[in-house]
């Protein structure tokens, strides 16, 4: 179906029927209850887990197969984001113009980025797009105040022309007067769902662009980005031209870049400079590598452990723990609470540090290896038989090159 | 002609902190192979040695004074720093005064300490992983320590001075023959800039001139061959880790002056740095050195207000755009070896 | 006129000599080795054959064009493959996939953008890699990964992958260095069937006087930079002028 | 404005079927609300929104603890602090309007991207009916911009830009603390006396929004006694070594130095111009100066030594006076060991804002709070009489000229206290030119 093979469609329907129950998955715990602190069924961290999903989809399109490590993806993410918030100052707040802006604009500042640093290999490649993406961000921080309003961020004002906006359109962020901050709330039971047009919005581009991903894999030019990674002088030597398929790599990684930063301005109309500085780049990379390069699912898992814990783990503060453990004898209460105290609030860095180094640690293939382990413990099928899992064949081998 | 002379001494003191980091980062990845994203946090955990060893000096005795109040109304609290009881206010004064250079005596023990435990129980197992494995968790290493180092000493900058001999400033244009007044540069940053020069011509001379040092770098070359020759090459790597480290942690504590430390200095320091040592050429030492001091001195020259009113904000930019330019104009950097983490 | 010929050929590095006045005609259908003692320059004539060093002076021109200078990938799509002395093989994919991407060069060129397009819906591709891991007696491996087959069988499989793409030349570079007798027996019976089967031109170089004499219809003994004679492996064999240039090296 | 939450039968339908589709015997909907996140239980839950990681974590904390404590007098624990001395006696400790006041807290990591995330969770996800904190004004304007969109109030932690209360004003923000423009305007005064009438300044400015806005602040005052300005120099906000910057200075012409930086930019840059001897050079006659317009007792205390003398303003220091300002070092000093900080104080004080103008209006519905802060006029909160002027949500105060302390007491005494600038020496006209291009618009309450 849909020119996938019985697997991958199988695959992709789990992904989808994921995806479009995620406001009822992530709220596992009744309101109230203690433990609703760790529920994410809120709409702006779902469009988050969406977005930065279609981000680390996209990054992986490049380093997953090609093996080609940019430091400089978070440029493209900003291009998106300043792209949709100039559409909504000039034209109005149909996302749709900002969109096809933010994809064009980035496909077209990598395409500049790629074939430049595409003459260099390695760390020299790695090093040549964090170059860029820096000067991008230091650019848009001071001098390029006017075009991207620098600190503040980007954002609408009332005197900003706005030619398409009628008497009735809406006065936020839509997609053809269906409003992106709209929510229906549903209470079953003690639990309360919210269903945000938004986070639906971002969840169809989401299984759009990872259905798109997925041919890429599965197509012979995904074949081929995973030969470059493997052996260039084979390839050059088979009379194939490696850079050519890595710039469209390249470009077509900035393109799902720009995408998601142009989500991210259309679920919330401010386009901040800090999405184009090096440590949004790391993320990105981080996301990949934890939760498995080269793997479809990988990086949105990654993509999700990161932006849970950010989101999540940051707003635990000691009133919190404490009635957690309320039921515990006062003594044996303050104990845990200050033994548990540097991991959460404000050291959710640190639980964050922590964690990157246990998941590289014991789980070589990030979190999608750990997810394999359970399935193969599950469904009982023996180690050394190397079943595998939905993704085994796109599994990268520990090879020792960082490209 | 004094401003350029000014801005080349800015620039050859930033570039020996640029080139001390480098070092050692390129001694990491030219002995060991291995992407250390944790070596800002060296960098910053030798920052934080000199705030301890001022602390550790400033360990005090508290009385209470009835005669004075604090803020809320109780008997201030009296404090006389350990050392100034044991040694006098005099001796025990100057030896708080010190306790920057002092910290050296603490920052070398403990970062080859953390140099060899960070080599043996961590990195030791990633030799064989790939790249991007190791910088996952380097990284998370990195964020563990300055976590750990905020929850000690907090998010905000510590003083940490240089001695009084050297908190001022001193007339370096009337020692080269010019006018009084014209060149005026901070005592401490020339002291800065020649410990700098001295570890570096150290840590050449040391791989320069011993067994030791002749086995690291013929291991740097070709490590297999070093191994079949029966050479235990992997205790020597582990004691180059501690070294880095001790660079590292060096560059770092004698910084404190000039820069108050804090947590996050480290990750400040990681990107540059790493452009530092890619622009020099992978497992090229020199070319770390050579690169640190050139963008250290292109980027104050870029500072200078004349260059600055041509192309306004071209300070922000100027070291990745001479990234960019040498890495298209020289392949593998200033005078990197071909085939070392290109693939 | 052969299918590949080298006029003039001239390579100096500094002060060494390390091409001098090569001429070479290799005709059309045959199997030609070149053999000297270490230091006679065979891989540098090699690595001019395939455009990797450009001579000082001299030409060299296949099937009627020079292809000095052109980057590898370019005298691939004239018709050059090359088998390297460790098998360059895409240690990451499995065998079958190993097999398709030569299928799809030759289809689709140097490079073509077929992002969305589902490999399984390339039947001709999958049909004429299947037929040649058939033919290599390799299909039975086409799901293994490549990097986990034995040294025999990566050859084997590194050949299957240049003969997929119908070359009209195919450079063996030491096509038996560092394997067993086995292998290397099974290697040569390879070849000729190959060259049997499918009349294309190679060019061997090699070491192995078992496996030249076992294959080679013509061969070119170079020595210092120069050819020093060219025969027949009959007419090589015992050759004085041969003899004196491997003065000490185990002759077969 | 946008609407939140609403549109609510509509898309019950959809989702009803989801619902159903469920099969639980239990479907129902929660009364509609009059405006956003309006509190049906027995508690009211406010969001302090902190920076927690990044060079601001401190003064963050420093901001969760002031919050802690105004939560605590509101619910009527402890020594109730300011409620006792502040002019409205609508607070009595029983919460706001009867319900136990609850917070959550959240990390800025000093990102307008971050921050908003944060913000937003506490809306969307714990119910937050009002937004409070933040130590930078990129984090403020973008928080504010949220919370009128969303449909909160925003009461704005420390926050010194021109553009929160001037271009980038919005109906449902607040500021208690002054601004760039008050830094200067009450500098002005004081810099003449100590400093004369003929100087030579020098500015170098973080290269961004809030550092621009501080200049052109000093600029304009110190233009105006008639001082000269030599050069204007921009710095990276991402700078630490500023060597460079400073070399050019002493041989420019300039008698003064002008740092317009903040947090850490300032600790280096005013720790690194007094290695280069600065302060103990003459230039045209006279003893060489450096200003910080802008004073951060935490960040002070990163430059140690080095503040002693520099003239700074501030918006509170513990050590005033005034009965709230006893009151209020008392009950923090008492509970967490020092004194507090201005962040903190701007924290607290705005958290008793809120809640009297909610007591006042007699809803949480942030129309009624905004039209009760509105031309508010209080005081006892430790800054003096003070107006919440209703043009521009910005409070009108004294403002604090200080010095960095030549003899410090404790560790605590970072400065003295210079001169109190009255009120109507920092006042300036709405449609002031540093202010213009804003527009409040209409109360937002997400109905």
């Amino acid at each position: 179906m849909l020119g996938l093979s019985k697997k991958d469609t199988t695959f992709l329907v789990v992904v989808i029927f994921l995806t479009l129950m995620t406001p009822i998955l992530l709220q596992p715990f009744p309101e109230g209850s203690v433990l609703a602190q760790f529920n994410a069924g809120y709409p702006d961290l779902m469009q988050r887990f969406a977005i930065y999903g279609i981000f680390a989809i996209g990054f992986n399109i490049l380093f997953g197969l090609t093996g080609y490590l940019s430091f400089g993806h978070a440029a493209f993410l900003g291009v998106g984001s300043y792209s949709v918030v100039w559409m909504y100052k000039l034209l109005g707040y149909n996302v749709v113009p900002g969109l096809l802006l933010a994809v064009v604009t980035a496909g077209l500042f990598a395409l500049l980025i790629g074939y430049i640093s595409l003459r260099r290999s390695g760390i020299y490649f790695s090093i040549l797009t964090l170059a860029f993406a820096q000067m991008s961000f230091n650019l848009a921080y001071s001098v390029l105040t006017p075009l991207t309003n620098g600190e503040t961020g980007l954002q609408v004002y009332t005197d900003d022309p706005q030619i398409l906006m009628g008497a009735g359109s809406p006065n936020s962020p839509h997609f053809f007067g269906i409003v992106m901050n709209e929510s229906a709330k549903i209470d079953v039971g003690g639990w309360q769902f919210t269903f945000n047009n938004g986070y639906y919005f971002c969840a169809i581009i989401a299984i759009i662009v990872f259905y798109l991903s997925l041919r890429i894999f599965r197509s012979p030019f995904g074949i081929m980005l995973r030969a470059i990674k493997t052996n260039q002088t084979r390839m050059t030597y088979t009379g194939l031209n490696p850079r050519p398929y890595t710039l469209a790599a390249f470009v077509i990684s900035g393109m799902y870049a720009g995408l998601a930063g142009g989500l991210l301005a259309s679920m919330d109309p401010l386009a901040g400079a800090e999405r184009m500085q090096w440590t949004a780049s790391g993320e990105v990379v981080l996301m990949t590598i934890l939760g498995g390069a080269g793997t479809l699912m990988g990086p949105i898992l990654g993509a999700g452990f990161i932006k849970y814990f950010e989101n999540i783990f940051s707003k635990i503060n000691d009133d919190i723990l404490h009635t957690w453990f309320a039921a515990l004898p006062d003594g044996l209460e303050d104990a845990i609470v200050f033994m548990v105290h540097p991991f959460i609030g404000k050291g959710w860095s640190l639980t964050l540090g922590l964690l990157f180094m246990m998941v590289v640690i014991f789980l070589p293939g990030g979190l999608i290896e750990g997810g394999n382990r359970i399935w193969r413990l599950v469904t009982g099928r023996s180690r050394n038989r190397n079943t595998p899992g939905k993704d085994a064949q796109h599994h990268p081998k520990p090879t020792a090159h960082v490209n | 002609m004094d401003a350029l002379i000014l801005q080349f001494l800015n620039g050859l003191d930033k570039g020996s902190a640029y080139a001390l980091i480098a070092l050692g980062l390129t001694l990491i990845f030219g002995t060991l192979g291995v992407v250390n994203f944790a070596h800002g946090a060296m960098f910053m955990i030798g920052a934080f040695c000199a705030v301890a060893m001022q602390s550790m000096l400033n360990i005090s005795k508290v009385t209470l004074d009835p005669t004075k109040l604090d803020f809320l109304g109780n008997p201030a609290q009296i404090r006389t720093p350990m050392v100034e009881s044991l040694f006098g206010p005099e001796l025990g004064g100057s030896i708080i005064n010190w306790s920057v250079p002092l910290s050296i005596l603490l920052a070398i023990p403990v970062m080859l300490a953390l140099g060899f435990i960070m080599e043996r129980g961590l990195i030791k197992h990633f030799y064989k992983r790939p790249h991007a494995d190791q910088i996952l968790v380097t990284f998370g290493l990195a964020i563990v320590l300055q976590e750990i180092i905020k929850y000690f000493y907090g998010a905000n900058p510590i003083p940490t001075p240089a001695p009084d001999a050297f908190r001022g400033s001193i007339d370096f244009g009337v020692l080269i023959g010019y006018a009084q007044n014209t060149i005026i540069y901070p005592a401490w940053r020339l002291v800065y800039f020649t410990f700098s020069a001295v570890i570096i011509a150290a840590v050449f001379a040391f791989l320069q001139f011993t067994t030791f040092g002749m086995v690291v770098r013929a291991g740097m070359a070709d490590r297999e061959t070093v191994g079949l020759l029966g050479i235990n090459i992997d205790k020597r790597f582990t004691i180059m880790f501690g070294i880095a480290a001790a660079v590292a942690g060096m560059a770092g504590a004698m910084y404190a002056p000039i820069n108050s430390p804090n947590y996050h200095m480290g990750m400040d320091f990681l990107v540059l740095s790493f452009v530092v040592v890619v622009v020099g050429g992978m497992g090229s030492l020199p070319g770390a050195v050579l690169a640190g001091f050139l963008l250290g001195v292109v980027e104050s020259f870029a500072s200078m207000n004349e260059v600055k009113s041509l192309i306004p904000g071209i300070d922000q930019i100027i070291i990745y755009l001479i990234a960019i330019i040498i890495l298209l104009t020289r392949p593998r950097g200033l005078m990197g070896r071909k085939g070392v983490m290109e693939e | 006129m052969g299918i590949l010929e080298v006029s003039n050929v001239n390579k100096r590095f500094g002060g060494l000599q390390a091409l001098g006045d090569v001429n070479l005609d290799i005709a059309q259908g045959t199997v030609h080795a070149i053999i000297g003692p270490n230091g006679a320059g065979k891989s540098t004539l090699l690595n001019v054959l395939i455009g990797k060093l450009v001579p000082d002076t001299g030409t060299v021109m296949f099937d009627g064009k020079s292809v000095l200078g052109r980057k590898p990938y370019e005298i691939n799509q004239m018709g050059i493959s090359r088998v390297f002395q460790t098998p360059e093989i895409f240690g990451d994919l499995t065998v079958f996939e190993n097999m398709l991407i030569p299928c799809f060069a030759k289809r689709d060129g140097t490079f073509r953008l077929h992002a969305l397009e589902s490999i399984a819906s390339e039947k001709g591709i999958i049909e004429k890699a299947e037929q040649m891991l058939s033919d290599v007696a390799m299909i039975d491996k086409r799901g293994m990964t490549a990097s986990s087959l034995s040294r025999g069988d990566k050859r084997r499989l590194e050949m299957a992958m240049c003969l997929v793409q119908e070359p009209k030349l195919l450079l063996l570079d030491e096509p038996t260095a560092g394997m067993a007798r086995a292998d290397t027996n099974n290697t040569i019976e390879l070849l000729n069937h190959i060259h049997e089967s499918r009349d294309i031109t190679m060019v061997i170089i090699e070491h192995d006087m078992h496996v030249v004499f076992s294959l080679a219809k013509r061969i070119t003994v170079l020595a210092q930079g120069s050819p020093l004679v060219e025969d027949t492996p009959e007419n090589i064999k015992g050759h004085p002028k041969v003899k004196e240039a491997y003065l000490g090296e185990a002759a077969a | 404005m946008s609407k939140f939450e609403i549109n609510r039968r509509g898309l019950i339908k959809s989702g009803a079927a989801i619902g159903a589709g469920l099969a639980l015997p239990t479907i129902f909907t929660r009364n509609a609300y009059a405006y956003v996140n309006e509190p049906k239980g027995a508690t009211v839950t406010l969001g302090f929104n902190v920076p927690q990681s990044g060079p601001y974590a401190d003064e963050g904390a420093d901001e969760l603890r002031a919050f802690q404590l105004a939560v605590e007098h509101l619910n009527g624990e402890g020594d109730g602090g300011m409620i006792g001395t502040f002019s409205s006696k609508m607070l009595k400790g029983n919460g706001i309007l009867g319900k136990k006041v609850a917070y959550v807290s959240g990390d800025t990591q000093t990102k307008s991207d971050a921050a908003r995330a944060s913000a937003k969770s506490m809306i969307e996800k714990d119910g937050a009916i009002m937004i409070s904190g933040g130590s930078s004004s990129g984090v403020a304007v973008a928080v504010q911009g949220l919370c009128q969109e969303a449909g909160v109030i925003f009461m704005a932690g420390l926050t010194h830009s021109n553009d929160t209360t001037g271009k980038d004003k919005k109906a449902n923000g607040f500021r208690h603390f002054f601004n760039a423009y008050m830094s200067a305007a009450a500098l002005g005064p004081v810099l003449k006396s100590l400093y004369g009438t003929d100087r030579s300044a020098y500015h170098l400015t973080a290269d961004y929004t809030w550092g621009w806005t501080q200049e052109a602040s000093m600029i304009a005052a110190t233009e105006a006694l008639g001082w000269k300005t030599v050069n204007k120099v921009l710095t990276p906000l991402a700078a630490t070594d500023f060597s460079s910057y400073i070399a050019p200075v002493l041989n420019s012409g300039a008698d003064v130095l002008v740092l317009n930086h903040y947090g850490g930019n300032m600790v280096n840059s005013l720790t690194q111009a007094v290695q280069f001897g600065l302060r103990d050079k003459q230039v045209n006659g006279k003893n060489f100066e450096i200003v910080v317009p802008l004073y951060s007792e935490l960040m002070a205390k990163g430059a140690g030594k080095n503040i002693a003398g520099i003239v700074g303003s501030q918006n509170w220091d513990w050590k005033l006076e005034d009965e709230g300002t006893k009151s209020f070092v008392k009950s923090f000093g008492e509970k967490y060991g020092f004194p507090p900080s201005q962040a903190a104080q701007t924290c607290y004080a705005q958290t008793l804002l809120y809640a009297d103008a909610v007591e006042r209006a007699g809803t949480f519905d942030p129309c009624g709070v905004v039209e009760a802060l509105e031309g508010f006029e209080f005081d006892g909160l430790g800054n003096g009489k003070t107006l919440y002027r209703k043009e521009d949500h910005q409070c009108f105060k004294d403002v604090l000229v200080v010095r960095g302390a030549e003899n410090p007491q404790d560790e605590f005494h970072l400065v003295d206290i210079v001169e109190v600038t009255p009120v109507a020496q920092v006042t300036y006209e709405p449609e002031n030119e540093m202010f213009a291009g804003g527009n409040l618009g209409k109360c937002n309450s997400g109905a």
